[in-house]
C-alpha cells in the first residue's frame, strides 16, 4: 500500500523518520546523506550540531576513547524553582533525553596516534549550560593533561552559563581558566575548538582563550545576545555577526576548519607541538 | 534620605513627623517630647524589624540605590593617596573600570574598580559603571604593573555587568574577561576581590578571581540579573522579586554557598545611610586581608588560589 | 619579462632582435646563425656590465619589481606545509602580515611575513604589505605561540613601511612596534629575519630582530624611503636617486656595516628574472641558520642576540 | 638715554632679549617669567622645550646627578652628504650650538633620596634624533640602571631616527628596546616620559614600552607625520591628533603631568616600586 493513502499525521511520522531539515537553508536532506555527511548540510554547508559522542567518534582515533567523571551530574544547590517547574526535574529531563549526566564529556584518546585529553560539550543537555559539573569535569580533565604531560582540547557548544545554579555556575568560567592558566604555565598546548553555538559565560573563559583557537564554519559565538545588543544600541546588526567568519576578522579565531577536515587538522597542529619534544 | 526605596517609607513617614513636632517644639507651640519620644521609639523598632528582615529583591535595590557610595567615594574617603593610571595601551582608555596606585592606612596597593558616576553626566563618561572590553584590558595591565611591583590588587566590583554594545562584542569582550580569568588566576601577588555594591555577571568576575572574595552585607553577585533571568524562565520582567529569590544572590547566600568568604557589615538599613561607617568597615577588612596575604609567597598565593576556585561548586558524583 | 625596467631596456631590445631573428630563421627567411650568435654574446656583456654595477637606485628598482617573489610565492614554494593562523585576540586579523605553522625541508617553524599583494585587488585586502599595529600584534602573539612551542621564528620582510593611516597611528602603530622590539628581544627560540624586497624602516624591522639578518641581493632596508629623504634633506622627491645612494641601503652595504650578517644570491638581474632558483637560494640558507640556531638553549640565544644588537652602531668616543 | 630713541634694529634685539614668544599661543612673556615657570607658558599652560640638562635640574636632587658617557658624540659612519652640505659639519655646526656630544644626556642621581639612572634627550642637538651615539648612551644607562638595580627614567624628545646614520639609526630602535626588555626581566622599573615632541622611530621603541608612560600636558606625540597621514587618508585630522591628551584617551599614556609636579609625581610613582622591596 502507498504512503499517499496515510493520514497526514502519519505522512508527518515518517517523513521526520527520513528526512532532517536544515537549520540554515531550511532545505530537506535524506537522514541518512545527512549523517554521511557528519551532519553537514550538502547544500549550504550548514555545520549542524552532534552530540558529544558523534564528535569523539569523528576526532578520536576509532577505540581509543576512555571517558573520566562520567558519573558527575548535577545536584541542585540552589534548590532553584521557575515558572516552568524545578532544575532538578529539568535536569532529570535531560538526563533521560539526553542519555548523559552533565554537559560536557571528557577523557582520554588519540588523534593520529598523538595521546590527547579532550573535553566535548553536548548541547542536548540543558542547552550545553555550565553548570558546577560541567566546570569540574572541564577542570578535572585539564588535570589530567597537566600531570600526564598531554595536550588538552576543549570542544565547546554552549548557551553560556546555567542561571539554575546561580554564582556557582558564574564561578566555573574562573575555576575552567585556573585550569587553563595550569597548563600554560607548564607549557602543554591547549586547543579550543568553538562550534555552533559558543555564547555568553562559555565563550568568556575556557573557549576564547586557546593557544590557538579553531571553529567551524557558520558557527555562531558571542558574548551577549544579538537582541540584548540590538536593544543597547538601537540598530540593526550586520548578518555576519556573531558568526565565526566574523570572528576571523577581527582577530578571535586563528582558523575556520570544515568538519571533515577537523582530525586530519588537529593532527597537522598537534605536530607542530609535537616537533620539538 | 532621597529617594526612598519603597519599603523605607513607613520609616521616611514617621521621621517625618518626628521632625514636624521637634520644629513644633522649638517654636514654643506645646510641648510634644512624649510624643517624640514614643515615635522615635516606633521608629527604631520598625528599623529594625524591616532591616532585619529584608528579601532578596530589596537588598536588590539597596545595592542599587542612587546614594550608595561608589568607587569614587572609597578612592577620597579610604585612600591617602589615588594615582590613576590610564589606558589598556592598545585602544582606549575605559573610563567606566579605572585604576591606579593607591594608598591605605600606609600599604601601598594596587586598586582597580567598577566606575559608576553619581550623576547623569559622570554616567553617560563611565557607561554607568559597563566596561568594555579595553577596561577589563586596562585592568589586567595594571594587575600585571603591580605584580611587577610586588603590590597587592584590591578589585572593587560595582556593575550590572559587561557592557553588551556592538563595538564591545567587536573588539572581544569575551576574550577581554576569559582573558582575565586566566590571568588572574596566576598572578603572584595578593588579590583582594570586593563586591561593593552590585556584582553582574561576566562583568563582575572579569575582575573578581581574588584569594578572598569580599562582599559588602547589601551587596548583591549574580550570574544574571533578576530582571533577565525572570525574563527568560518566567518570561516576564516582572518576576524578578522571584528570580532574586530564587538566584541565591545576596551576601548571605553566597556566605552559605561557600563563595563569600566574609561579609562586611553596613550601617542599618543600608550603606546610603551612613557613608562614613561603611567606609571605615570596608578600609579595616582590606587592609586586613592585604596584611594577611601579603605573608605568603607568589607561588603560594597562587597555589591556593587554584586549590579554592577548584573546591568551589555544587554537583553529585 | 614585463614591465622591463629602464636601465635593462639595451638587453630587452637586444634580446627582442635575437627573437626576431630566430622567428625569420625558423620561417626559412634566411641564416641568421652568425648575427645571433654575436647578438647573444653581446647580450650576455651587456647583462654583465650592467648588472655587475647596479646603482643602489637601480637596486631599489628590483626590489620593488612588481614581478618580484613576493611572500606567498614562497610560501608555496619552499613550504611543505603552511597553516595560517589569524588574529591579534583583540582587534583584527590584519591581511598585510600574516603568519602561520610551516615545514621547510621537514623542519617545523612559525613563518610571519609582510603579505603583499600580486594583483590590485590582492594588494587593496592586503594594503600592500603595510601593516596595521593589528598586524605587528597578530605577529607577536604567534611568535609567543612559537616560543611556546619551541619553534624557530623565521621573518619575511617586505614592506614600504607602517600603514600610515589615522586608525593604524590611533590603535598605537607606535606601541605596537616598540613592543615587538622589546619582546623579540628576549624570544627564547631563534629568530631568523629576511629582507626579501624592500625593508622600510620601522615596519621592516617590528619583525626584523633577528640572531641573524639576511638580505636578499637586491634586497634593500632603509630608515626612510629615498623618496621620503630626498624630500626632507633635498627638499626635492627627484633626488631619490642621490638619497637611495647616501643611505646605504644595499643588501652589500648592509653588509659592510655588520647589520647584514648573509647575502643570499639572486639570478643575474634580480629574483623576477627567475624565481626557482631564488627559492632554492633563500630556502637553503633559511634551513641553514635554523639548524645552527636550534642547537643553542634559549638563555644563551637572548644573551648572543643582546650582544649582536648592543654592538650595532658606530659613533665616536 | 631712553630706548625710544634706538633704531629698530636695536629695538628688536632688546626685544628677544626680554621677552619669549610662546609657541602656541603667540604671547610675548616676560623671559624672567617663563624662565622662573619653567618654560612653561603662564598664559596658555604650553609646555615649552626645555634643555636636557634644565630638566635634570628640575628633576633631580640638587648636586646628585653624575654625568656618564659624556663623551659619546656621532662619527660619520656613511660618510653623508645632501644638498645642503655633509652630516660631520650638521654635527660641528650642533655640538658647538647646543654644547652637547650627542641628542641625550645620561647619568645617574637622586630623586628625593631615592637613587635612579636617567637619560634625557634634548631637542637642539640635530633635533634630537636617534643617532648610533644616542643609541649607545641610552643602552648603557640602561645598563647601568640593570647591573645596579636601580629605576630607569627615560626623558624623549625628538623628531625620529636619524637619517644620515641610514639604517644604523633604525636599529639602534631595537638596540634601545633590548636594554629595556632587560630591566623588565630583572623586575626594574622603566619610566618613559614623553615629552614635546617625541615622534617616529623614538615614539617606535623605547619611549612607548614604560611600565608608566607619562607625558606633559599638550605634548606632539606619534608615529608618522600629520601630513604624511593626511595625504594618506586624503581628510583633515582632528585638532588634538596626536596630542598627549588624545593618546590619553587612546589608551597609550598612564598620566599628564604638569612640569611643575614632575618630580613630585616620579617621587611618588617610585614609592610604589620601592614599598616591596
Ligand atoms: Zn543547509
Ligand atoms: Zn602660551
Amino acid at each position: 500500500m502507498g504512503w499517499f493513502t496515510k493520514s497526514k499525521q502519519d505522512k508527518r511520522v515518517i517523513k521526520d523518520e527520513i528526512w532532517t531539515r536544515c537549520e540554515s537553508c531550511k532545505a530537506h536532506i535524506f537522514k541518512e546523506d545527512w549523517t554521511n555527511n557528519l551532519s553537514v548540510c550538502p547544500r549550504c554547508n550548514f555545520h549542524g550540531r552532534i552530540t558529544a559522542y558523534e564528535r569523539i567518534g569523528q576526532i578520536l582515533d576509532s577505540g581509543s576513547f576512555k571517558e573520566i567523571n562520567q558519573s558527575i551530574t548535577p545536584s541542585d544547590p540552589l534548590e532553584f524553582s521557575d515558572a516552568k517547574g524545578s532544575y532538578a526535574e529539568k535536569v532529570k529531563a535531560s538526563r533521560k533525553k539526553a542519555g548523559l549526566n552533565e554537559s560536557v564529556i571528557t577523557g582520554t584518546g588519540q588523534i593520529k596516534e598523538i595521546p590527547v585529553v579532550v573535553a566535548v560539550m553536548d548541547f542536548r543537555f540543558l542547552g550545553g549550560s555550565l553548570g558546577s559539573g560541567t566546570g569540574e569535569k572541564i577542570l578535572r580533565a585539564a588535570n589530567t593533561a597537566y600531570s600526564q604531560r598531554l595536550p588538552y582540547i576543549v570542544f565547546s557548544a554552549s548557551g553560556g552559563a546555567r542561571m539554575h545554579e546561580g554564582v556557582l555556575s558564574l564561578m566555573q568560567m574562573a575555576k575552567t581558566c585556573a585550569g587553563i592558566a595550569r597548563l600554560d604555565k607548564r607549557g602543554l598546548p591547549y586547543f579550543s575548538v568553538l562550534t555552533h553555538p559558543t555564547t555568553g559565560g562559555v565563550s568568556a573563559s575556557y573557549a576564547m582563550v586557546g593557544d590557538i583557537n579553531i571553529s567551524e564554519p557558520g558557527a555562531l559565538i558571542g558574548f551577549a545576545g544579538r537582541r540584548v545588543i540590538e536593544q543597547t544600541i538601537k540598530q540593526k546588526l550586520p548578518e555576519n555577526f556573531q558568526t565565526a567568519e566574523y570572528l576571523v576578522e577581527k582577530g578571535f579565531i586563528d582558523c575556520i576548519v570544515q568538519r571533515k577536515d577537523m582530525k586530519n587538522t588537529l593532527a597537522a597542529l598537534l605536530a607542530y607541538y609535537q616537533s620539538k619534544r | 534620605m532621597e529617594p526612598t526605596l519603597e519599603f523605607e517609607k513607613p520609616i521616611a513617614e514617621i521621621e517625618e513627623m518626628i521632625a514636624k513636632l521637634k520644629k513644633l517644639s522649638e517654636d514654643k507651640k506645646g510641648d510634644f517630647s512624649n510624643q517624640i519620644k514614643e515615635l522615635e521609639k516606633e521608629c527604631v523598632e520598625h528599623k529594625e524589624r524591616i532591616y532585619a528582615n529584608l528579601t532578596p529583591w530589596q537588598i536588590v535595590q539597596i545595592a542599587r540605590h542612587p546614594k550608595r557610595p561608589v568607587l569614587e567615594d572609597y578612592l577620597s574617603l579610604i585612600c591617602d593617596e589615588f594615582i590613576e593610571l590610564h589606558g589598556d595601551r592598545r585602544f582606549a582608555d575605559d573610563q567606566a573600570l579605572i585604576g591606579g596606585f593607591a594608598t591605605l592606612d600606609s600599604r601601598r596597593v594596587m586598586l582597580i574598580g567598577h566606575n559608576k558616576g553619581k550623576s547623569v553626566d559622570e554616567n553617560i563618561k563611565r557607561n554607568f559603571g559597563q566596561a568594555r572590553p579595553d577596561g577589563y584590558r586596562k585592568a589586567l595591565r595594571l594587575m600585571k604593573l603591580a605584580e611587577k611591583f610586588r603590590l597587592p590588587v584590591i578589585t572593587l566590583i560595582d556593575t550590572q555587568g559587561a557592557y553588551p554594545g556592538r563595538d564591545g562584542e567587536e573588539r572581544g569582550q569575551h576574550e577581554a574577561i576569559a582573558r582575565n580569568l586566566t590571568e588572574m588566576a596566576r598572578l603572584e601577588v595578593p588579590v583582594v576581590a570586593c563586591v561593593i555594591g552590585e556584582g553582574g555577571s561576566g562583568g563582575a568576575i572579569g575582575i573578581g578571581v581574588g584569594d578572598v572574595i569580599l562582599m559588602l552585607q547589601n551587596a548583591i553577585y549574580s550570574v544574571i540579573s533578576p530582571e533577565g533571568c525572570a525574563a527568560i524562565l518566567w518570561r516576564d520582567a516582572a518576576k524578578a522579586p522571584e528570580a532574586a529569590d530564587a538566584l541565591k544572590l545576596t551576601a548571605q547566600s553566597l556566605h552559605e554557598l561557600g563563595i563569600c568568604d566574609e561579609i562586611i557589615p553596613e550601617p542599618a538599613g543600608g550603606a546610603h545611610h551612613n557613608h562614613s561607617e561603611t567606609v571605615e568597615n570596608i578600609k579595616n577588612t582590606l587592609v586586613k586581608y592585604v596584611d594577611k596575604l601579603s605573608r605568603l609567597s607568589g607561588s603560594k598565593l597562587v597555589q591556593k588560589r587554584f586549590e579554592k576556585y577548584s573546591k568551589i561548586g555544587m554537583f553529585a558524583d
